[in-house]
């Protein structure tokens, strides 16, 4: 594939625990073109954010390659590291955590402007904190506050603009805008919409809102216990979903319609563990179709139609 | 309207690099405790350096004839041994305790702060590196440090405070480490090293400043036990020369006549008390005021 | 069905050096036993505040509870001691936090915060209880193997979902659940809201909803109110609100729900932007915003309008006077 | 874990090495002579020779160390001591256990007073109670121990005559020492616990426990206290093996032999050997409590445990 | 108070020192804490009567052949507390060792080892390698203390810690730092003492030995603190016993150094220090004011020599002589000893009014010696403790070309004359012309002034009022085994 930005290759990311090896990424492989947005879903727990962050090496992954623009930045020691990072970043899921209570809104967005010295000269900073800010919709008064005192919602918007402010290629959304009302929600979509035109801007997007997940991506990536088993353009998924965990996903979206009551695909059986899975397919346990080979072989990430990547054993 | 609001930025822009300052002060001015500390210190660092104004006798002025005069009019806090002054030792004392206490603080907060904040942020072989020379200082007596100093540095007063300090950087480094190691674990830290911050920024600029606490109670209240050391430092024959007044070395020195004579410890111990006081409160302010969380 | 719970003319303000917020404004709500009212609202509208005021663990200083009356099962928990907001919080209320990664305590087991509630709540043997708390993981979807895994080893949903549970354990009379889902994907979304309806039916529970997915509400609750800038302006049963939404802010929120079924470019948005809770403007506080915006609405703060049976909207366009004295 | 400990007590030998090698220099380029100390100003130059000699003081000092060490190393030998003659071990292990146990009475004195008082303060925050605390624990930081030692003796000893004034046979005997040496520790634990307890008390996890109806009693125990407690047990860490140091005056007063006493006589005397025997002592020491602290940085917080790998 | 026990009941006697003892082995250590307990173990061949003349003690007599060779009968039938009898083996044995080892070196050193000769089963001599006349002195202390040579080499390096005397108390258990238990010796040769046990106690702390006193926890406390006489002497249950000692306290100049080669320097400063009062402020009132080099404990003790009254007048006139009009600037060391802090203290504000401009510097006790003996210093305050009744003792160390720096001399004063003279007189007989020498050493220093004397020290022991018989020393030990009870 020509223009592609981010090849990861068998990524791997392990965790010790009182119980085991906790297998979080377990071997998924998957490209990010140039200028597109990757949307990825799954369960919660699934490994999604594990993934953003071992793409960022802010998890040493266990084994694989991050392939930037042809380098395996895995590889890369610390300085190349900092140089790369301007590049990339990373909006984190959980906005107040992600903040250090002791700054202001307005040290927390100029930071890595700081940092990342010469990105742009020191008597714009402030020019450009600003304009962030407005961007993602900050008003000016909150410039001064505290992460404690800000709600939900802008927490998170201070996380996106603290992303933008270094103008990167590639950002790593993760749920970005769960805690905005949709108003807000639609206009920070936009914003990622209209500076992805611009700039040709390059996101990885994990979201739970597959509307929202929907409108954004380019192609969307479906994530289940470590593994994706899906993976194809945006609309495919929702037209035509193969694997049967997507199917079940989207059955469970709720409509802001009322009245309208659709059929929903309940999973049976137990959740998984990550810790020490079993040989064969993972969602075995819950699957509606299973057969026997599913139990014991585990499924190829295949393209089984153009364009169309399935792990999936049913699936022909 | 666009030009009053390029008027208005331009004004913000001069407030916006003390903004923060002015907000640490402004948190700390509705602290009365803490302002009475700031008050006190200020009138401390005045008498010491009016000393020669303020005390109405000089700190070595002899009067054999008038030893341990109990206090009365004439000598507010009494006479000493020597029938000197002790009002006007304690005047001139506080030049030297208080550099004493505040720049042994000061070497041992800055050093083992720094250390311990290194050694906690990397773990692994630097923290074990660090901390194991930590150790190894914390295991030298600091007796047989600070005659080794002056053995190699000469006897002054710098020495005694160089002594003092560095015997206490393993404190300050421990206490900071322990911080560290339960903050660098949030999601902050990471989202630091997103942007690309080195990781001496991540250090100075986010670790830090969020285990400040223990080190003010620690460093606050080190400076009146760098004091006392300081005291019992100079009994060993480092620093601190006769008849120049300390108030460490006067409680110390004042310790035979306890019993028949207790105002020659009691003044320069409620010195000491006083001086603990104020940069506690003031301390415990600094520390509210640089807590957003505590804004009032 | 009485009135559970009954908020009258609340006022909340959160007051720092610089300013006052006012994040909660004379606000007036009402939740009937057995009912699930979804609070949707702009984000800094206020929605958390209010929760914390029912159960009065608003932050004090800077926040401070400056008026109003709530009433739970016809007592003003604002006149309760400490000690009586003890038995009623987590037992007859409970709440479940907006932030789950620092709601939990990090040095404790997820295992051991939900035994906790239970164990507060009810007198059971030790096996009995981590039995217990055990199911209530599974029943989040969470294996119970993670029971002695601690906050931190556990992804974001993971933990709403240990938050959930714990707001869960103890069949309270009332549940205030703080954006529950956000974290999570549909499908455990729908299984939570799942449980959520059987303890509706079971034990009568009731629920304050608040959550910006208007999918969930219009599944999940029987009442809407829609909260701007510290009031609501606009409460109604589901189908009326979905159906016939009148506020003009609620239309806005409507029009920008992206929607699954067409692609757009562009997402509607509600123009301006949300009010400063120091500086609320005058009258109406949505006026600025207001496509609508009438002379009078900077200046007369409205009134909650029935326009339809149970159907009530404060905005003076639909007050019956100014239109006609107009 | 275990290989965690196992790896930090093997870190003792180079510590060790350190810290000897490190007071051997010190006690090297500190003027006096130990053979002059310890023969008096009266004694003859030839004499005070001879015992140069018989020390093997008169050999290059990469030479001493070197001896020392392989003595230390192969025979598991102090060596004696250049003014009693004796067996440093021997005198050591004669000093240690009073002065472990002053340390370790007085540590406790101040936890099981500080920690509470300190408690109390942040739960009373700005409280008379809070006041109160606070300035007793600034005079007991300004009390030099040996002032607050007297005090004690005259009120306890020669006042009230319920307590003996020196010795250290009994617990009885301990009870002053231990809260002389303690009183400085109770005030620093004292505010260290205040401080950290009110960083700790604005958490979101706090509101979470308070939510559950939990009785503020067990808020602050179980989910405040023990989330302060990684300063609170570092600073108690350094208490103990800061009285261990610095019984000194403590011992003097109370006249009670330990290892404080020894050491700094020694220094004093310039007796190298027991210098050294005496410092390792403590060092060893020092290490382990730092140690143990360590490990119960991992015991109760989970996420530091993860980097004892 | 109120000790309502019968005291003649009393068979135990607790003692206060400040220092606990380093060894027990009378010739690993010289150090008056040790001695104290020695003396209580052991017996040397001879001792000290009340009036401080020479008797024999475990020598039933003895003679001095010719200058350097001394013979001895030793008694019969006296028994180590291990049951041994003493032999003539042990004795020499005992001599032998001290004379070869370093820490008694100043005592025994000149003893020729190779010249012993056992005559026979009673009787032994020896000699010296020089003339010594304050000799015989010296084999009362305790560094000449009889060992039982099967006890020396049985313990090997433990004999330290378990002594073998043939004194009037048995060693019984020491807890090191703290506490020595002696017990009677019941097959003792001597008198028997009247009580059965002896505690010797470490308390360091001045404070704390009066406070052990009061509460009548202890029977003697040594080193009473200034402080405390009053309070003890007030004390209708208390008595204090004082005696003059052997020490003097003096400031040292450098003699090598300008401006204090010049002795008109010297003598200015003696003039500008009001000792009596230096010493009264200092020590308030203990001990005495010197007059001259030594105490007056000591044969041939001169107090007719010159006098310097406090005089600021003459001494700036010297001052002026000497070229040092406008004064000058100097260091007064001294190590950390209150007292001598205190001292200095107030010579420094004394000698700013005849324009001398002193800083006081506190060294450590170990630097200050090694730094004394190199010469850097300037002016310092030291004392000196002659060891026994002998002036050789007592005037040799600091006085003579001999011992420059290291050996005592630390005011580097050299002086043809008193050389000569001090060589003389450790060689002479007692006779008139021996006090002449002293008397004339003494009067050069009075007019050379190499050193200020200022004070001698004094020993003060508290004790219960039913403690009878507590005999002082002027060396710092005494025979506490003398000691009876009674009202
Ligand atoms: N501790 C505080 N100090 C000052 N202002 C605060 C504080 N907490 C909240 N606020 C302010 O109060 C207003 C209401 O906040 P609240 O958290 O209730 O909003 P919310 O409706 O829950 O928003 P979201 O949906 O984004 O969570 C906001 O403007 C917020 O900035
Ligand atoms: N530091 C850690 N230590 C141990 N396990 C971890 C750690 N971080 C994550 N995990 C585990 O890894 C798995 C994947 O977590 P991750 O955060 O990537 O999930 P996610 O897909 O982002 O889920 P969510 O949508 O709920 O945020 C989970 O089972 C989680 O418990
Ligand atoms: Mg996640
Ligand atoms: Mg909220
Ligand atoms: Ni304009």
């Amino acid at each position: 594939m020509e223009n592609v930005l981010i090849d990861v290759k068998n990524l791997k990311k392990y965790f010790n625990t009182k119980g085991g090896t906790l297998h979080a990424v377990d071997d998924i492989s998957f490209q990010v073109k140039k200028g597109e947005t990757l949307g990825l879903v799954g369960e919660s727990g699934c490994g999604k954010s594990t993934t953003g962050r071992a793409i960022l090496r802010l998890h040493e992954p266990t084994s694989g390659q991050v392939i930037y623009k042809g380098e395996d930045i895995v590889k890369y020691n610390n300085k190349q590291m900092k140089e790369m990072r301007k590049k990339m970043q990373i909006v984190f899921q959980d906005p107040y955590s992600s903040l250090n209570p002791r700054l202001s809104v307005f040290e927390l967005i100029a930071d890595p402007l700081y940092v990342n010295k010469g990105v742009v000269p020191k008597n714009q900073i402030e020019e450009r904190v600003k304009h962030t800010m407005e961007l993602v919709g900050l008003e000016k008064r909150l410039i001064n506050s505290y992460p404690h005192e800000l709600d939900g919602g802008r927490r998170q918007r201070v996380g996106i603009a603290r992303a933008l402010v270094l103008n990167p290629e590639f950002i790593v959304l993760d749920e970005p805008v769960s805690a905005l009302d949709v108003s807000i929600q639609s206009q920070i979509l936009n914003l990622l919409d209209e500076l992805q035109e611009k700039l040709g801007l390059t996101y990885i997007f994990v979201a739970h809102n597959l509307s929202v997940v929907k409108h954004i991506s380019d192609r969307i990536a479906v994530m289940y216990l470590g593994n994706i088993v899906e993976l194809t353009e945006y609309n495919k998924i929702f037209e035509d979903p193969l694997h049967p965990y997507t199917q079940a996903l989207l059955s469970a979206i709720p409509i802001p319609k009322v009245g309208i009551k659709r059929e929903r695909i309940m999973l049976e059986g137990d959740v998984p563990s990550p810790i020490n899975p079993g040989p064969g397919c993972v969602f075995y346990g819950r699957c509606r179709n299973r057969k026997d080979i599913c139990k014991e072989v585990k499924p190829q990430f295949e393209e089984k139609k153009p364009g169309h990547f399935v792990a999936c054993h049913i699936v022909e | 309207m666009a030009e009053t609001k390029a008027v208005a930025n331009g004004k913000k822009n001069k407030n916006k690099s003390n903004s923060q300052l002015m907000g640490v002060w402004m948190r700390l001015k509705k602290n009365r405790l803490a302002i009475i500390g700031l008050v006190i210190l200020v009138i401390l660092i005045l008498v010491a350096i009016f000393a020669n104004i303020i005390a109405p006798y000089g700190y070595d002025e002899q009067d054999l004839q008038n030893t341990f005069q109990t206090p009365s009019l004439k000598h507010l806090f009494g006479t000493d041994e020597f029938g000197r002054d002790i009002f006007s030792r304690i005047i001139y004392g506080s030049r030297i305790s208080l550099q004493v206490g505040v720049i042994a603080v000061g070497i041992a907060v800055v050093v083992g702060g720094f250390l311990g904040a290194v050694a906690g942020y990397f773990s692994g072989k630097v923290d074990n590196v660090i901390m194991r020379i930590m150790d190894i200082l914390l295991s030298i007596p600091q007796m047989l440090l600070a005659i080794s100093i002056v053995a190699a540095l000469g006897n002054s007063l710098i020495n005694l405070m160089i002594a003092v300090g560095v015997s206490s950087i393993p404190q300050y480094a421990r206490i900071v480490r322990a911080s560290v190691i339960s903050i660098k674990n949030q999601e902050f830290v990471e989202s630091a090293k997103a942007t690309g911050s080195s990781d001496l920024r991540i250090i100075f600029k986010h670790v830090i400043p969020n285990c400040l606490a223990p080190v003010i109670v620690q460093a606050t209240l080190g400076i009146g036990l760098a004091i006392l050391t300081a005291a019992g430092l100079s009994f060993i024959g480092l620093g601190i020369k006769p008849p120049t007044p300390e108030w460490g070395a006067m409680l110390s020195g004042g310790r035979m006549y306890i019993r028949n004579y207790p105002h020659l410890t009691l003044f320069p111990g409620i010195a000491i008390v006083i001086t603990i006081f104020a940069f506690n409160v003031l301390g415990d302010g600094l520390r509210d005021a640089l807590d957003p969380k505590l804004k009032q | 069905m009485g009135n559970l719970l009954e908020i009258k003319n609340l006022s909340i303000e959160y007051v720092t050096d610089e300013r006052t917020n006012k994040a909660v404004n004379n606000l007036n709500l009402k939740i009937r036993e057995g009912e699930t009212l979804g609070f949707v609202g702009e984000t800094g509208a206020g929605k958390t505040t209010t929760a914390l005021g029912i159960m009065r663990l608003v932050p004090n200083p800077p926040g401070r509870i400056v008026s109003g009356e709530i009433y739970f099962e016809g007592e003003n928990l604002l006149e309760k001691t400490e000690k009586e907001m003890r038995e009623i919080r987590g037992n007859k209320i409970s709440m479940i936090f907006q932030d789950p990664m620092t709601s939990l305590n990090p040095i404790m087991t997820v295992g051991e915060q939900i035994e906790e509630v239970i164990k507060l709540h009810e007198d059971l043997p030790k096996d009995e209880l981590r039995k217990r708390a055990e199911a209530m993981l599974e029943t989040v979807g969470i294996r119970k193997e993670r029971f002695d895994n601690y906050p931190h080893e556990f992804s974001g949903g993971m933990k709403q979902r240990v938050v959930i549970a714990m707001g869960l354990a103890c069949n309270p009379k009332l549940i205030i659940a703080d954006e529950p889902t956000t974290a999570l994907d549909v499908t455990i979304q729908a299984q939570v809201l799942e449980l959520m309806k059987e303890l509706k039916i079971k034990f009568n529970t009731s629920m304050l909803l608040i959550t910006h997915d208007l999918g969930v509400v219009a599944e999940t609750c029987d009442y809407v109110a829609i909260m701007y800038a510290g009031s609501v302006v606009e409460y109604g049963n589901v189908e009326r609100i979905y159906n016939n939404p009148l506020h003009p802010y609620t239309i806005g929120l409507f029009n920008s729900i992206p929607s699954l079924d067409e692609d757009k470019d562009k997402l509607d948005v509600i123009p301006g932007s949300p009010p400063d809770p120091s500086n609320l403007p005058t009258g109406c506080k949505f006026h600025p915003r207001c496509i609508n915006c009438m002379e009078i609405c900077k200046k007369r703060v409205p009134e909650p309008i029935e326009v339809e049976e149970g159907h009530f909207v404060s905005c003076l366009l639909y007050d019956k006077g100014i239109k006609e004295g107009k | 874990m275990i290989k965690y400990i196992l790896r930090r007590l093997l870190m003792l030998i180079p510590v060790l090495l350190g810290v000897t090698f490190i007071v051997f220099t010190l006690m090297y380029i500190t003027p006096g002579d130990p053979a002059r100390l310890v023969l008096g100003e009266s004694a003859p130059e030839e004499a005070v020779e001879q015992l140069r000699e018989e020390m093997g003081l008169n050999k290059p000092f990469l030479i001493q160390y070197f001896n020392y060490m392989k003595k230390l190393i192969l025979h598991q030998d102090l060596g004696n001591s250049y003014v009693t003659r004796q067996p440093v071990m021997k005198e050591i292990i004669a000093a240690f256990p009073s002065t472990i146990k002053l340390a370790a009475s007085s540590v406790l004195f101040a936890i099981i007073l500080g920690i509470p008082i300190g408690i109390i303060s942040a739960v009373k925050k700005y409280s008379f109670f809070d006041n109160v605390t606070m300035a007793f624990a600034l005079i007991g930081i300004s009390m030099p121990v040996f002032w607050l030692g007297l005090l004690l003796i005259l009120f306890f000893s020669v006042q009230l005559k319920v307590l003996p004034s020196s010795g250290y046979a009994s617990f009885k005997h301990m009870i002053l020492p231990a809260v002389s040496l303690g009183a400085q520790s109770v005030a620093i634990i004292a505010r260290m616990t205040r401080s950290s307890m009110l960083e700790v008390s604005g958490q979101d996890y706090i509101r979470t426990a308070r939510a559950k109806g939990q009785k503020e009693r067990v808020v602050v125990l179980k989910h405040a206290f023990r989330n302060a407690l990684i300063p609170i047990s570092t600073s108690i860490g350094l208490q103990f093996g800061g009285l261990l140091g610095g019984a000194v005056l403590t011992e003097t007063i109370f006249s009670i032999p330990g290892i404080g006493r020894l050491m700094v006589d020694s220094i004093k005397m310039r007796d190298f050997p027991m210098v050294q025997g005496s410092v390792l002592v403590i060092s060893i020491t020092f290490c382990i409590v730092n140690l143990m602290v360590d490990l119960y940085y991992a015991y109760i917080d989970p996420r530091v445990k993860t980097q004892y790998k | 108070g109120g000790n309502e026990t019968d005291v003649t009941q009393k068979d135990e006697l607790i003692v206060a020192t400040a220092y606990d003892a380093k060894s027990l082995d009378p010739h690993a250590v010289n150090e008056v804490a040790a001695s104290n307990v020695m003396v209580q173990i052991y017996n040397s061949l001879l001792a000290l009567d009340d009036n401080g003349e020479l008797v024999p003690s475990l020598a039933e007599s003895y003679e001095q052949v010719d200058d350097v060779t001394y013979k001895f009968t030793i008694k019969k039938g006296v028994k180590f507390h291990n049951g041994e009898e003493m032999t003539i083996d042990d004795v020499v044995f005992s001599l032998q060792r001290a004379a070869t080892s370093p820490a008694v070196a100043n005592l025994f050193g000149d003893i020729d080892v190779d010249s012993f000769e056992i005559i026979d089963d009673a009787t032994f001599s020896f000699k010296l390698k020089n003339p010594n006349t304050g000799f015989l002195y010296n084999l009362m202390h305790p560094g000449a203390s009889v060992l039982c040579q099967k006890a020396v080499e049985e313990a090997g390096d433990n004999y330290a810690m378990n002594p073998v005397g043939t004194g009037p108390f048995k060693f019984v258990d020491w807890k090191k730092g703290d506490r020595i238990e002696l017990e009677r010796f019941e097959d003792y040769w001597g008198e028997k003492p009247a009580f059965k046990k002896m505690v010797i106690r470490a308390i360091p702390e001045a404070t704390n030995r009066t406070i052990e006193l009061e509460s009548g926890g202890v029977d003697v406390a040594y080193e009473i603190s200034a402080n405390d006489i009053e309070r003890i002497e007030e004390n209708e249950d208390l008595q204090l016993t004082r005696l003059v000692d052997n020490q003097t306290q003096y400031l040292g100049f450098n003699n090598k150094k300008e401006p204090f080669n010049d002795v008109r320097v010297r003598q200015a400063i003696r003039y500008a220090l009001d000792i009596p009062s230096i010493v009264e402020t200092a020590w308030k009132g203990v001990g005495s004011v010197a007059i001259g080099p030594m105490s007056p404990n000591i044969n041939y003790y001169n107090s007719n020599i010159k006098q310097y009254e406090y005089n600021v007048e003459k001494a700036k006139e010297l001052l002026a002589e000497a070229g040092y009009g406008n004064g000058f600037k100097t260091k007064l060391w001294t190590n950390e000893k209150q007292e001598r802090i205190d001292m200095a203290t107030i010579i420094q504000s004394q000698l700013k009014e005849v324009g001398i401009e002193v800083e006081v510097e506190i060294l450590e006790w170990g630097s200050y010696l090694e730094k004394l003996a190199n010469g850097e210093q300037e002016m310092f305050i030291i004392g000196w403790t002659g060891q026994s009744s002998d002036p050789d003792l007592a005037l040799y160390g600091p006085l003579s070309k001999e011992t420059l720096g290291a050996g005592a001399n630390f005011s580097f004063f050299e002086n043809d004359r008193v050389n000569e003279l001090l060589l003389q007189g450790r060689r002479m007989k007692d006779s008139p012309e021996r006090e002449a020498i002293y008397y004339e050493i003494q009067e050069i220093h009075a007019e050379e002034t190499p050193w200020i004397p200022l004070c001698h020290g004094e020993a003060i022991i508290g004790s219960q009022k039913y403690v009878k018989n507590l005999k002082l020393t002027p060396f710092g030990f005494h025979p506490l085994y003398r000691i009876t009870f009674g009202e």
